[in-house]
Formats: structure tokens, sequence, C-alpha cells
């Protein structure tokens, strides 16, 4: 019996069939067979969705559960196409991957990396899953992608927003296209600074972890440089609810600005309770109050409700904007589910074809050839315009919509409004950039 | 055999074969059909049942027999998986000085934890317990950052510097964990027909540890020791006054008990050297809590079927999508194919919590004595005898 | 000083909803002897009494508007509230505005129902099994209620705001010459509990029946002994139980949106509340809630977290140990409740 | 010298005073019995004798050595074994497991972390254990669930497990409350034959003048808290003190 790393189930497959029968027991060895994990060797090729289905952020993986049912559907040739007619890239015939048809197979986060790993893998070992993607918090992303790396598949990030996840934690064979915490800041200060002017004393609310810091030291150093100065900075613990306690000291603090460093539930609750203690109606130092929410999504910012008006904050992609590529998303999707879709769904369906695309314009399936096709790959009609995968730390550099709650909201959807679209250079930053120190890329492993 | 009676002696047996043959019996369905969704018999789920077996059937030798139901025995399996992957990171990507240190840290963990909180009982006992699970939980996931790596979870990078191995392998990637340099991860596939099966060196680990634990635990059982914890639950009144200290006997069974789940962490970490906070929390220390009742409290092996049916649940179940069942029922009319799917359509997928929360219901309500009272009753239905009666089966309660 | 005296109002806050909760579930173990695990299920029950008004409440007729566009370049739908159509922009509006007040009448009959239900239907059978059988049923109940609303609503908090009139801050230090800033909703909020609080305990003080009920809490087996049957007041009194954590949950709504998961946010809090409290006793389950909830808001403070980092984050558990080590049965706990 | 020596004990709680003054001597070998009204103290001088509680004045002496400040296990330790008034067993052990706690209790100390060795291999316990219960005439029950026991085999089970730790002193709190004429009798009988066969001194705390005048070959009288009287039973029975404590009491 010979050894091999990680199983290999999608060539047993049809390895199986051929031994036929019962015949006596074959022993499949990877090194003969095949040159990386999961090769898929027969008509079909395996994806893996690895999204929350349980927990806070159940209805933001269906969401993106959602678009990357619609990616397979274009990748195979079914539907209309969306952005597969807008992207720059043509290499994708909508006849699956390379001639075999695209399958997928879906797993539950939970939102904790013990259960993502667990279920991503489960599509490694069980269904040959030859890459995975998606996932709604960085911790989940970080700790997937370290596993993908070590078992050679490759990970296709969905929504994270840390700067580690291609900063410290970067790994080879992971790739992002959402946005992060320093691109977000970058983006936000210009807009801030019109608005609000160089004097201003902001207050900074935090998440009590990773992610959290992250955004804060990057929304920090961002607004400092434009001349804000910072009273404080509080971290809240991941599990408050209520934020009463924290926004209180807020009122006497001299601060004119609140920073909300949080995300998902505790956006929600945090910018409820700010708006409650009248913090929108406030003067302070013969100004008003502003509150500031760096991360916006569109769903979290439904659960506010009236909250959100007027504040500003930024986000990677939204569903009112007007380039070609946008536009067909939206209407391929709006369609089939007879909504708009969230910035994850944006991404997730994106990861999808430009995994894909990398595919078939490096001819072959192996984590390598993935790689080095994407790596300082430059496309255009995803999206936010001219967009970039940097080949140092696999990260996506493209533009970043600034957005503010809308005032007088047409429908359900129509929550926030882009402010501005803040371009590329804007946003770009050196690989060395110290937020994004320590940690190394590796070298991609196809797992054979 | 083994210093057991006949019914232990095959009651280890059995242990022995559906762990030993756990890649076939976990992979009844050919690969290519309909039914292979529910095979369980991969190294990553398969690895799972065991070291929550060794979770479970640890828990049940604090709860099952001496009665206090701790709320916080996850803060033991987090420590011991930090502990084991802190020995990665330093000393070695060997397993065995890994799962040592997860043991003793462990131990020493639940020492401190159970002498503060064995100085109450009933649910002021459960409460302190919960208390400190939630209080490392909360500091591992913010505070403790610089040792936990918080919420992303601690893992091993390419500078770690550790003593005794590489930092690095040849091709850039971190070194993968190993006894003695044959791999966790290590996989022989086999071929049978449509079948094909998997067997990992990883799981046979956590199956032989599982193994000695599991004998370990009769051991206990069946041992003067034993005897005591159960005077415990019975009786604490009696006890004192029959010249026993039961707090030493309850502190033991806490610290063995502990020492379990940093076993079971160990092993976690190194099948897949990640540990995260969530480990830590409540849910974790409630999900031991249901496994054991689930399986049967105070049995042998009731926890390790109970850990099995949840792990099987969440892995299984959340898996299953409207896709898969749409090619199930497609040999049925498309209106009634549409109807059987939006009916089952809840119960799985991102539903598989609905259908645990049944599930538990249905057994507590019917099954009193959990899944092994419906073993029990299984096998006296086939005997065509009726349950022994009660006098019986209460003075032999670890079946 | 100012923010002491703030802090100590969101303190009370919280105190508020830990001590509604804990109420309840202490009535569930101090008349029943049942560990009710879904008991913060009955919370999130109560806030989506509120959600579900207002869903009915808004429940719209959608015209077309030609002028206008929806996202896919159709001609956008309006929706518009029956109850505007119906009563006119005006009333209509004040009516959907006030949802949340309305749903407390919506929630009571439902609350007291799904207590009976419940009690009737399933936790009946469990009074003489232990306490595992009782952890693992109600659990499990948790888990599908959960589940079930889940499926309905969806995981997103849904926002239920308080009616515009209570929707502001109030200067509550006006009188004594402070600055003291507060949102309105949360002193009605403060007031609403205490309200319940002390109907619940004139309830049992002054009514034979609550006489009876405490007498049964006391000892079941005497009062059975008299004849009394206990088991239906006890089924009222769970009744009782359900309603005051719905209703509980109800007010709590424009605090924070409710999500299908808020009911296990505060389960595990509210026990520790109602074991600090000592087990069987009311008085010590509302005294432990608002003590928490005032320690808990100190302990959010700058001071205390530069002086024990992290203190906010397990102020709770810690001050739970020290109470238990110190005292042992809790504040005010009986002997012999919930022991072995 | 008594094998039990009380000396001047004396307890209070909040406002009353349970006992003063108490002075008691146990002989060796003897049957001594407490007796008193209800309120006397009865209950509480026992506890104090047990390691339940502790007195706040005077002192205990078990064989030379104070038995004060020490937990209830460890005067047990010493020689002590203890019959409740409702009997203390291990309602979900077998009633052979029962016998054999006390037998290991005596054999290993009060811990003993024996946790690989089969109970079923202990062969010296199993043995004492065993002719315990032939002794006992319940060698029949031996699987039996302890708790469906009858009342009265649940105390002869008790005495039995009290027994087989072969005791120097053995406190008996009203044995045969609650039970009825027959048993009552079957347990005198037991006891006789206990006191007749073993080398061993009884205290009794007893309601029932039956019983105690039975039994009993030394009788202390308790009545507030104080003790009464200290003599043999026949003088107990004339003295008119007694007689006055009781029909105080009745009246």
């Amino acid at each position: 019996m010979s050894k091999t790393d990680v199983s290999r189930r999608g060539l047993l497959r049809t390895g199986a069939v051929t031994a036929g029968g019962l015949a006596l027991p074959t022993i499949f060895t990877a090194q003969s067979a095949s040159a990386f994990t999961n090769d898929p060797t027969g008509g079909t090729v395996t994806l893996g969705f690895n999204v929350p289905q349980t927990g806070a952020y159940a209805d933001e993986g269906a969401d993106e559960l959602r678009a990357y049912q619609l990616a397979v559907e274009h990748l195979n040739g079914e539907g209309d196409g969306g952005m597969l007619n807008t992207f720059s890239s043509k290499a994708l015939e909508g006849n699956g991957i390379l001639g075999k048809k695209v399958e997928y197979v879906t797993g539950d986060t939970q939102t904790k990396s013990d259960a993502a790993r667990a279920s991503a893998k489960s599509m490694i070992e069980k269904d040959g899953a030859i890459m995975i993607t998606g996932g709604s918090s960085s911790g989940v992303a970080v700790a997937v992608q370290g596993l993908c790396q070590e078992a050679g598949v490759i990970f296709m990030a969905g929504l994270t927003h840390s700067n580690d996840t291609t900063g410290k934690d970067k790994k080879a064979n992971g790739f992002r296209h959402f946005f992060n915490a320093y691109m977000s800041a970058a983006a936000l200060a210009p807009v801030l600074k019109n608005l609000y002017g160089s004097d201003r004393k902001a207050y900074h609310l935090t998440a009590d972890y990773t992610w959290g810091w992250t955004q804060e030291e990057s929304i920090k150093a961002a607004t400092e440089a434009l001349g804000w100065e910072t009273v404080n900075t509080v971290k809240t613990p991941l599990a408050a609810t209520d934020f009463s306690s924290y926004i209180a000291p807020v009122l006497n603090s001299g601060a004119d600005v609140l920073v909300l460093n949080h995300y998902g539930g505790n956006m929600v609750n945090s910018l409820t309770n700010a708006v409650q203690f009248g913090l929108r109606e406030k003067q302070v130092n013969g100004k008003n109050f502003e509150i500031v929410v760096p991360l916006y999504s569109r769903l979290m910012a439904k659960g506010a409700g009236e909250n959100v008006k007027g504040i500003h904050g930024s986000t990677n992609w939204h569903w009112s904007l007007q380039d070609e590529g946008s536009k067909a998303f939206v209407r391929s999707f709006g369609t089939k589910y007879g909504f708009p879709p969230s910035q994850a769904a944006h991404t997730c369906y994106v990861q999808a074809l430009l995994y894909a695309d990398a595919v078939a314009r490096g001819g072959s399936f192996n984590p390598c050839s993935v790689v080095e096709a994407l790596e300082g790959f430059e496309f255009d009609g995803m999206g936010n315009g001219k967009t970039l995968y940097r080949a140092e730390d696999h990260q996506c550099f493209k533009d970043v919509l600034v957005v503010r709650g809308k005032e007088n909201p047409t429908s359900e959807f129509d929550l926030l409004e882009v402010v501005e679209v803040t371009p590329r250079e804007q946003v770009e930053y050196p690989v060395d950039h110290p937020m994004f120190a320590g940690g190394q890329l590796g070298s991609c492993n196809p797992g054979a | 055999m083994f210093g057991l009676n006949k019914k232990d002696t095959s009651l280890l047996l059995i242990v022995i074969v559906l762990t030993l043959f756990a890649p076939f019996i976990l992979n009844p369905f050919p690969t290519g059909s309909g039914l292979a969704q529910f095979n369980a018999g991969y190294p990553d789920l398969m690895q799972r049942f065991a070291i929550f077996g060794i979770f479970a059937v640890g828990f049940n030798i604090l709860f099952g027999l001496t009665g206090y139901l701790s709320f916080g025995h996850a803060a033991f399996l987090g420590v011991g998986s930090y502990s084991a992957v802190w020995m990665f990171k330093l000393l070695s990507m060997n397993v065995l000085p890994a799962i040592i240190l997860s043991v003793i840290i462990a131990g020493l963990f639940a020492l401190v934890i159970g002498y503060i909180s064995l100085r109450r009982s009933g649910i002021y006992f459960s409460i302190l317990t919960l208390a400190f699970a939630q209080m490392s939980f909360s500091l591992a996931y913010s505070v403790l950052t610089p040792i936990t790596n918080g919420e992303t979870g601690l893992q091993l990078t390419l500078d770690d510097p550790r003593v005794l191995g590489v930092t690095s392998t040849a091709d850039g990637s971190i070194p993968v964990t190993n006894l003695f340099g044959i791999e966790m991860r290590s996989t022989y596939n086999l071929a049978v027909g449509p079948w094909d099966f998997q067997f990992n060196m990883g799981y046979y680990l956590c199956a032989l540890v599982l193994i000695a634990a599991f004998y370990l635990s009769i051991r206990i059982f069946r041992s003067p020791f034993g005897m005591m914890l159960r005077a415990v639950k019975s009786n604490q009144q009696r006890m004192n006054y029959t010249g026993l200290n039961s707090k030493p006997y309850t502190l033991a069974a806490f610290v063995i008990s502990g020492m379990y789940a940093g076993l079971a962490g160990g092993l976690m970490a190194s099948m897949d050297p990640l540990a995260g906070a969530e480990r830590m929390q409540w849910t974790a220390s409630g999900e031991v809590v249901l496994m054991t009742i689930l399986g049967g409290a105070g049995t042998l092996i009731g926890p390790v079927l109970g850990a099995g049916f949840i792990k099987y649940f969440e892995n299984i179940f959340s898996k299953i999508n409207d896709n898969i069942l749409h090619s199930w029922f497609s040999f049925m009319p498309d209106g009634l194919e549409d109807f059987v799917v939006f009916l089952v359509h809840p119960f799985i997928g991102k539903g598989w919590h609905l259908t645990l929360g049944i599930l538990f219901m249905l057994v507590v309500v019917f099954l009193p004595g959990g899944l092994v009272e419906g073993g029990q009753r299984i096998a006296g239905w086939v005997r065509g005898k009726k349950k022994p009666d009660a006098h019986q089966s209460e003075t032999n309660p670890a079946e | 000083m100012d923010a002491f005296l703030l802090q100590i109002l969101n303190g009370l806050d919280k105190g508020s909803a830990y001590a509604l909760i804990a109420l309840g579930l202490t009535l569930i173990f101090g008349t029943l002897g049942v560990v009710n695990f879904a008991h913060g299920a009955l919370f999130m029950i109560g806030a989506f009494c509120a959600v579900t008004v207002q869903k009915f409440l808004t429940l719209s007729v959608e015209t077309i508007d030609p002028e206008k566009t929806d996202f896919l370049g159709n001609p956008l739908k309006v929706k518009t509230p029956y109850v505007e159509n119906w009563f006119g922009p005006d009333i209509g509006n004040a009516i959907i505005d006030w949802s949340v007040p309305l749903a407390i009448l919506f929630a009571i009959p439902i609350m007291i129902a799904v207590g009976f239900i419940m009690e009737r239907g399933l936790i009946k059978h469990f009074y003489k099994r232990p306490h595992a059988d009782q952890i693992l049923v109600t659990f499990g109940l948790a888990i599908v209620l959960q589940e079930v609303i889940k499926y309905f609503y969806g995981a997103n908090p849904i926002p239920t705001p308080a009616p515009e009139a209570l929707n502001g801050v109030a200067n509550l230090g006006a009188i004594v010459g402070l600055d003291l800033i507060y949102p309105v909703w949360r002193i009605v909020y403060f007031c609403f509990a205490c309200l319940i609080i002390s109907g619940v305990f004139a309830f049992l003080q002054f009514t034979t029946f609550g006489m009876v009920v405490r007498a049964g809490m006391a000892d079941r087996e005497t009062v059975g002994l008299l004849g009394i049957n206990i088991d239906r007041r006890f089924t009222i009194m769970f009744g009782i139980a359900a309603a005051v954590a719905g209703l509980a949950g109800v007010m709590y709504t424009p605090i924070n949106s409710p999500n299908y998961h808020m009911g296990m946010d505060f389960l595990v809090l509210s026990f520790v509340v109602v074991v600090v409290g000592g087990m069987g006793s009311l008085p010590g389950a509302v005294l432990a809630g608002f003590l928490l909830g005032i320690l808990e808001s100190f302990a959010s403070m700058e001071w205390a977290i530069n002086l024990i980092p992290g203190i906010n984050q397990i102020i709770i558990y810690l001050v739970a140990i020290i109470i238990l080590l110190v005292r042992p049965r809790g504040l005010m706990g009986r002997k012999g409740v919930m022991e072995d | 010298m008594g094998i039990l020596e009380v000396k001047n004990v004396g307890k209070r709680f909040g406002g009353l005073q349970a006992l003063s003054d108490v002075n008691l001597s146990v002989r060796e070998n003897s049957v001594h019995a407490i007796i008193g009204p209800n309120g006397a103290g009865k209950s509480t001088l026992l506890n104090c004798l047990v390691g339940k509680l502790i007195p706040d004045t005077g002192s205990v002496m078990f064989d030379g050595q104070s038995v004060l400040g020490r937990q209830p296990y460890e005067i047990n330790q010493m020689g002590i074994s203890r019959v409740f008034q409702t009997p203390e067993i291990f309602g979900d052990l077998s009633v052979l497991e029962n016998m054999m706690i006390p037998c290991l209790a005596k054999r290993d100390g009060s811990f003993e972390l024996n946790a690989i060795a089969s109970v079923m291999r202990q062969t010296d316990i199993l043995e004492t254990a065993e002719k315990m219960l032939l002794e006992m005439n319940m060698a029949d029950k031996r699987h039996m669930n302890a708790a469906s026991l009858s009342r009265g085999d649940k105390r002869r089970l008790e005495i039995g497990m009290c027994l087989s730790q072969e005791p120097r002193l053995l406190l008996l709190d009203e044995p045969t409350a609650g039970m009825a004429r027959a048993d009552t009798n079957n347990t005198i009988d037991l006891l006789k034959q206990i006191s007749d066969e073993r080398n061993i001194t009884i205290a009794i705390i007893e309601h029932d003048m039956h019983v105690v005048f039975s039994l009993a070959n030394r009788i202390t009288v308790l009545a507030q808290g104080k003790p009464l009287v200290e003599d043999d039973p026949q003088n107990i029975r004339g003295n008119p003190k007694v007689r006055e404590a009781y029909l105080g009491e009745s009246a």
C-alpha cells in the first residue's frame, strides 16, 4: 500500500466504475493517477459553496448561495449568461469549465471556524470539490483559506473585510475579491473631509475581535491623516446586544463624530442605540454630531430600519451601479429571484466566474495553474470598473463605493445611495504596508 | 477478557469492531448513487465521531456517575486544543507530545475549576462551571488574543520556531502533523466495485485512542472508585457518615473527565491544527451535555452513540440542498416532486437545526433512557422478550 | 457623576429585561420544578408578536406607479397599507406608528396560550423526570421554536421602532439641574418592567390564588394533601410566566431589532441571574437582575476596563462566581431547592 | 472513663439555648439511651457528636480524642457509625453494593483512587459484605435495588452497613420511628442480638419508652437542653423529675 495526501474522491468516482463489478480490491494512489487534489476526471467538476446557513448571517449566506446557483447556471450555458456577456475575458464559453459540467455541493459554516473547516473538509474529502468559496466573516475566511492551502485546493473568499485575510494570514491558494478595512478607510476619508471638515473629534466603538481591530486601525489612521482628533477608542464585546452603556459615555466626551466599527447584528444594535440616545440630533462644538459606519451592508442596513438614514459608510458593490456588468448581473439575479442582489451575492458570483475563467485561461484545474492565471490578472466588466488581482498578496483592487442611508427609499431594497465611487488608485497600498505586515504568501499547493 | 466480565467484554468488542471497520460501516451506499449523500465514511467526519465520542465518554464519567452536571466542559477541550497547537508551533509536529501536553494542561485547569466549583452542588455547581467556561471563552476571544489568536483561531504559520523540526518544508508550506513520521492526513483508498472506502491514518489514531478511552471508562465504571461515584449521586449524606469523603471523589471524577476533554481537544488539533475560541462557548458545552443525555447518561456506550448522532446531523443534513432533493425525487411526476421537495425543504440544509431539535424532543419523550434504551427495546423485541424488570436493570445501570 | 447616573439608568434598563425573564424562570422552577431552557424562546416569541402585529398593520395593496421604475426597469409597484386606505393616511400612519404598544394587547392572549399549550402538551409529562431530561426536551423545544420563527421571518434583525412620540430623548436631570439625557423608550421600558414585576408580586401576595401558589412553592405535597388541585394553578402560573417573558420581549423590540436567536442570547444570562438571586426566590431573581444589569454597565466604563482588561466581557460571570462562593444559595435562595 | 465523654456542651441557635452544660458518659459495651420530650435537644446533641454541628462550649471526647471540628467522615473513621431516623441508604445501588461500600471505607479509608481494579474482584470485601447480608437475613435480596426494599428491610440494611464497619460506637437516632409494632419488635430483637454478640457500644436516642426499656442498661434524660438525670433503667422508671418532664409535655 502506498500513501497519499488527503483523499481524492473525484477520481475514484469514475475510476471505481471502470474497476467494475466485484473485482478484487484495487488500491489507488494519487501519485500515479493525478498531479493534484480532486482532479476532475469525469464529465463534471464539483465546486464547494460553504456559506453560513444558520446563525446571525444566515440570510447573507442564503443570498450568497443564490448567487452561486446563478453563476453555475451561467457557466453551464443556462439562463441569460449574466456577466459572462460583459466580462472582458472571453475564455468561458458557457459549456461548463473546460467542457466539464459544473456541479456543486453546499455546506453550513455556522460562522464558526471549526464548523466551517469541517464543512470544507467534507467537501474536499467526500465530494471531491476542487474549489471552496463563500463565507461571511473574516475568522471563517482565514480558517478555511488555511485549510485549502494545506489540502491543495483553491479558496475564493466570500465576504471578508479584515486586513488580515490578504495581510498576515494570506495564503497562495486563496484569493479575495472583496475589499478590506484599509480600502474602506481610504475611500471614506476624503468624503468625510468634504462633508464634515478637517476639524473633528472622533469616538470609536469597535467590536472586540480581529476584524474590528483592523477596521479601527485603518479608519483611525485615515481620519487622523485628515487632521481629525481621536478622542477615544472603546472595544465592545462581540456578544453584546445592548450598547447603551458604551453609547452613553459618548454624550459628554466632547466628540462630534461616532465611528461604529461593527458589522452584522452588532452594527444594527449599536447604530439603533446610538440614534436612540439622540446622537443624530445632537450639537457638539457648534457642529452637527455625525455617525459613521465604515462597512455597510444593505441586508444589515435593513435591520436598522430608519436609523441608517443619512449615515455614511462604504460598501464593496451596490445594485444601483450603472455599469454594464452590474446591470447584467442585477437583471439575471432579479429576474430569477425577484429582488436585487446584495454585495455578498455579487462578490460570490464574481468569485465563481473568476475561478472558472482562470481555469479556462490556464487550461487546467491544477491549483497552481489557477494561481498563475489569477495572479496579476486585470479585467473589467464585473462591476466596479477595471479590477486587478495583485500577484503579491492575492488582494483585488477596484473602485470602492461610498454610500449613504437613503432619506426617501422607494422600496424595501432601496436603502442606500451611492455618494461617490472612489477610484482604484486612491485605495491602493504597497504590499509591505505595515497594516498588512507579517505572514507569507507561501507557494501554491496542488496537494499531491 | 481484559479484566472485564463477559457482558463488558462483548460491549468492548462491539466498539472495537465498529470503530475499526467504520470506513466500511459508514459508507454503505455506492459512491455514484443518490443515497451517497448519507455516507459518513470520510476522514474528517469519522475523526469527529471518535473525538466527540471520547469527549462524551469522559463527560459521562462525571455526569453519568456522580450526577454533577457541568455546563463548562468545552473549556477543557478548548484548552487542550490550544496547548496542542502551541506544541506544534514551538516543539514539533509530532502529535504525541502535543496530546500529552493537552491532557496535562486540561487536567490542571480542571483541577482549579473543579476545586472551586465543587464547593457547591446541584444547579449552583452547573452555573459555576458555566461561568468559568464563558469567562474562558470571552477572554480567549478578546483580551487573550496574543495566546489564542482570537476570533480567527490559533493556527500554524510559516514562521513558527519549532525546536524539533522545520519551520517550513522544502516547497514552502507548513509541515503536517505526524506520529513519528506517519502523517495524520495520509489516506489509503480502497475501491471495491462501485464503492470506495477511505482509510485515514488520523482516523485510526483517533479510533485507537477512543478504544483505549472507552476501555478505561469501563474499568472506571466497574471499579470501587466508580461505585463510590455512584454512591455520591445516590446519597452523599450516607456516604459522609460511612467514613467516605465525597469531595476528593467528585474532584477526581471532574479532573478525569476534564482530562478526557483535553485529550479530545488535543486530538482535534492533531487532526486539524487550528484551535478556535468557539470551541469553549457554552453552546459547545451544551452540545456534550446533549450528546450524553441523548445517548443515555450513565450508560457506557450511550455517550458515544449520542456524539455520533449529533455530529452526523450537523455534517450530513446541513449539506443536503434542494438540488439534491430534486435528484432524489425526480422519479415522481413534476407537480408531486415539487410538493415533496417543498415539504422536506424546511428540514434539510439550513433547517438541520430544526430536524435536530425535533429529534431531541422525540427521543426524550419516547425513549427516556436515550438511544441506548431504544437499542435495548429493539433487542428485546427481536428476542421476543419483555424488557427485563426494573430491579434488574436498575441495579446494573451501566449497560 | 453624570456618567455614573447614566450608567445606573442603563443598568436598570438592562436589569429590567434580565429581571422579567428571570422572574418567569423562577416561577416555573419554583412551582413546577422544571428547568425550562425554552424560556428564552418565549421572550423571543413575544418580540415576534410585535413584529407580526407590525406586519399585519402594514399589509398593503400594490398599485403601479408608471412614473417610477424598480431595479429591473419595470414600473414601480407602490405599496399602501390597508389601514391607510381605510382610515386615511393620518390615522392609518398613527396606528402603524403605535404598533409596538398595540402588540401588547395581542401578545398577552397569545403568550398565555403558548404557555398553556407548552405546559399541558409537553412539560406536564416531565415533572417526575430527571432534570437532565427536562433540559434536553426544553432545549429541543427552544431550537424548534426559533427555527420556526427563522423559517417565517428570516435570520436578519427586523426593525420595529417605537412610536414617534416616545422615540426621542428626555432630559431627566432637568429638575435637579443635571444634564441627564436619556431615551424615552428606555424609561418607558423600565417603568413597564416595574409595573409587571409589582403586578406579579401583588397577584401572589394578595389573592387567594397567589397564596395557594406560594404555599405550593414552599411545600407541594402538603398543599396537595389539603385537596387543592395545585396542578391546575401551576399551569396557570406557567401561562403567566410565559406572558411575562413575552411582554418583556414585545417591549424590548424598539430597543434592539429582534432576530430569531435573541432568546438564546438572553437564556444563559437569565439562568445566571436566577441562580445568583437564589433558586426559588422571586425577590432574589428581580434583585439579581437589576444588580447584574448595573454591574454590567459599570464594568463597561473606561476606568473599569483600564483597571482590569476584559472586565466588561466577564463581569456577570465573575460576579456570579463570587456571590455563589460567598453565599452558597445565591442572594436569597432557600435551602434544598435544586441542590441535588 | 467512658468511651464517649461529653463535657459541658452548650449550643445556641439565635435566641434559643438548645443545649446547656450537657455532661454525658457512655461506658464501653453498654447500651446507653438518651431520652427526653420533644425539643429537649436530643437531635442537637446527636449532631454535635457526629460532626454535623459544632457546639459553642464544652468538649466531646471519643476514646480519648476530641471529635470537635472534625468532618462526619473523619468521626466515622474514628469508629462511630450512625443510623438515621429515616434509613439513609444508597437507593440507586443494589443491596450488595450498599453493603460493600462501608467495607471499602473500612479497608481503604476516606478516599482511595481505586479506579482500575474491578469491584467484583475485591474478594475480601465481597466476603465481608455477603457475610453481613447473611447475618441480616438479606442474602436473597442482594441484587435488589435498595430503594425498592421495604421500610423494615431498609432499616436492617442500614444497621448492617454500620455493623460491617465494626464500629466501636453505634449511634441510633429513633431507629423505630414510624414503624409498625411488628417491625419495631424485630428491630429491638436485632439490636439486642447485636449488643449481646458483639463487642460494641450502642447509644440510642429514642422517644418510645418500650424500646428504651427493652434495650438500655443506662439512660440519660434530657429536658430543655439540660441533662436531668443519668441512671440505670429501674431507677429512671420511678424518678419523679422524669415523670414531671414527660407529664409536663403530655399535659
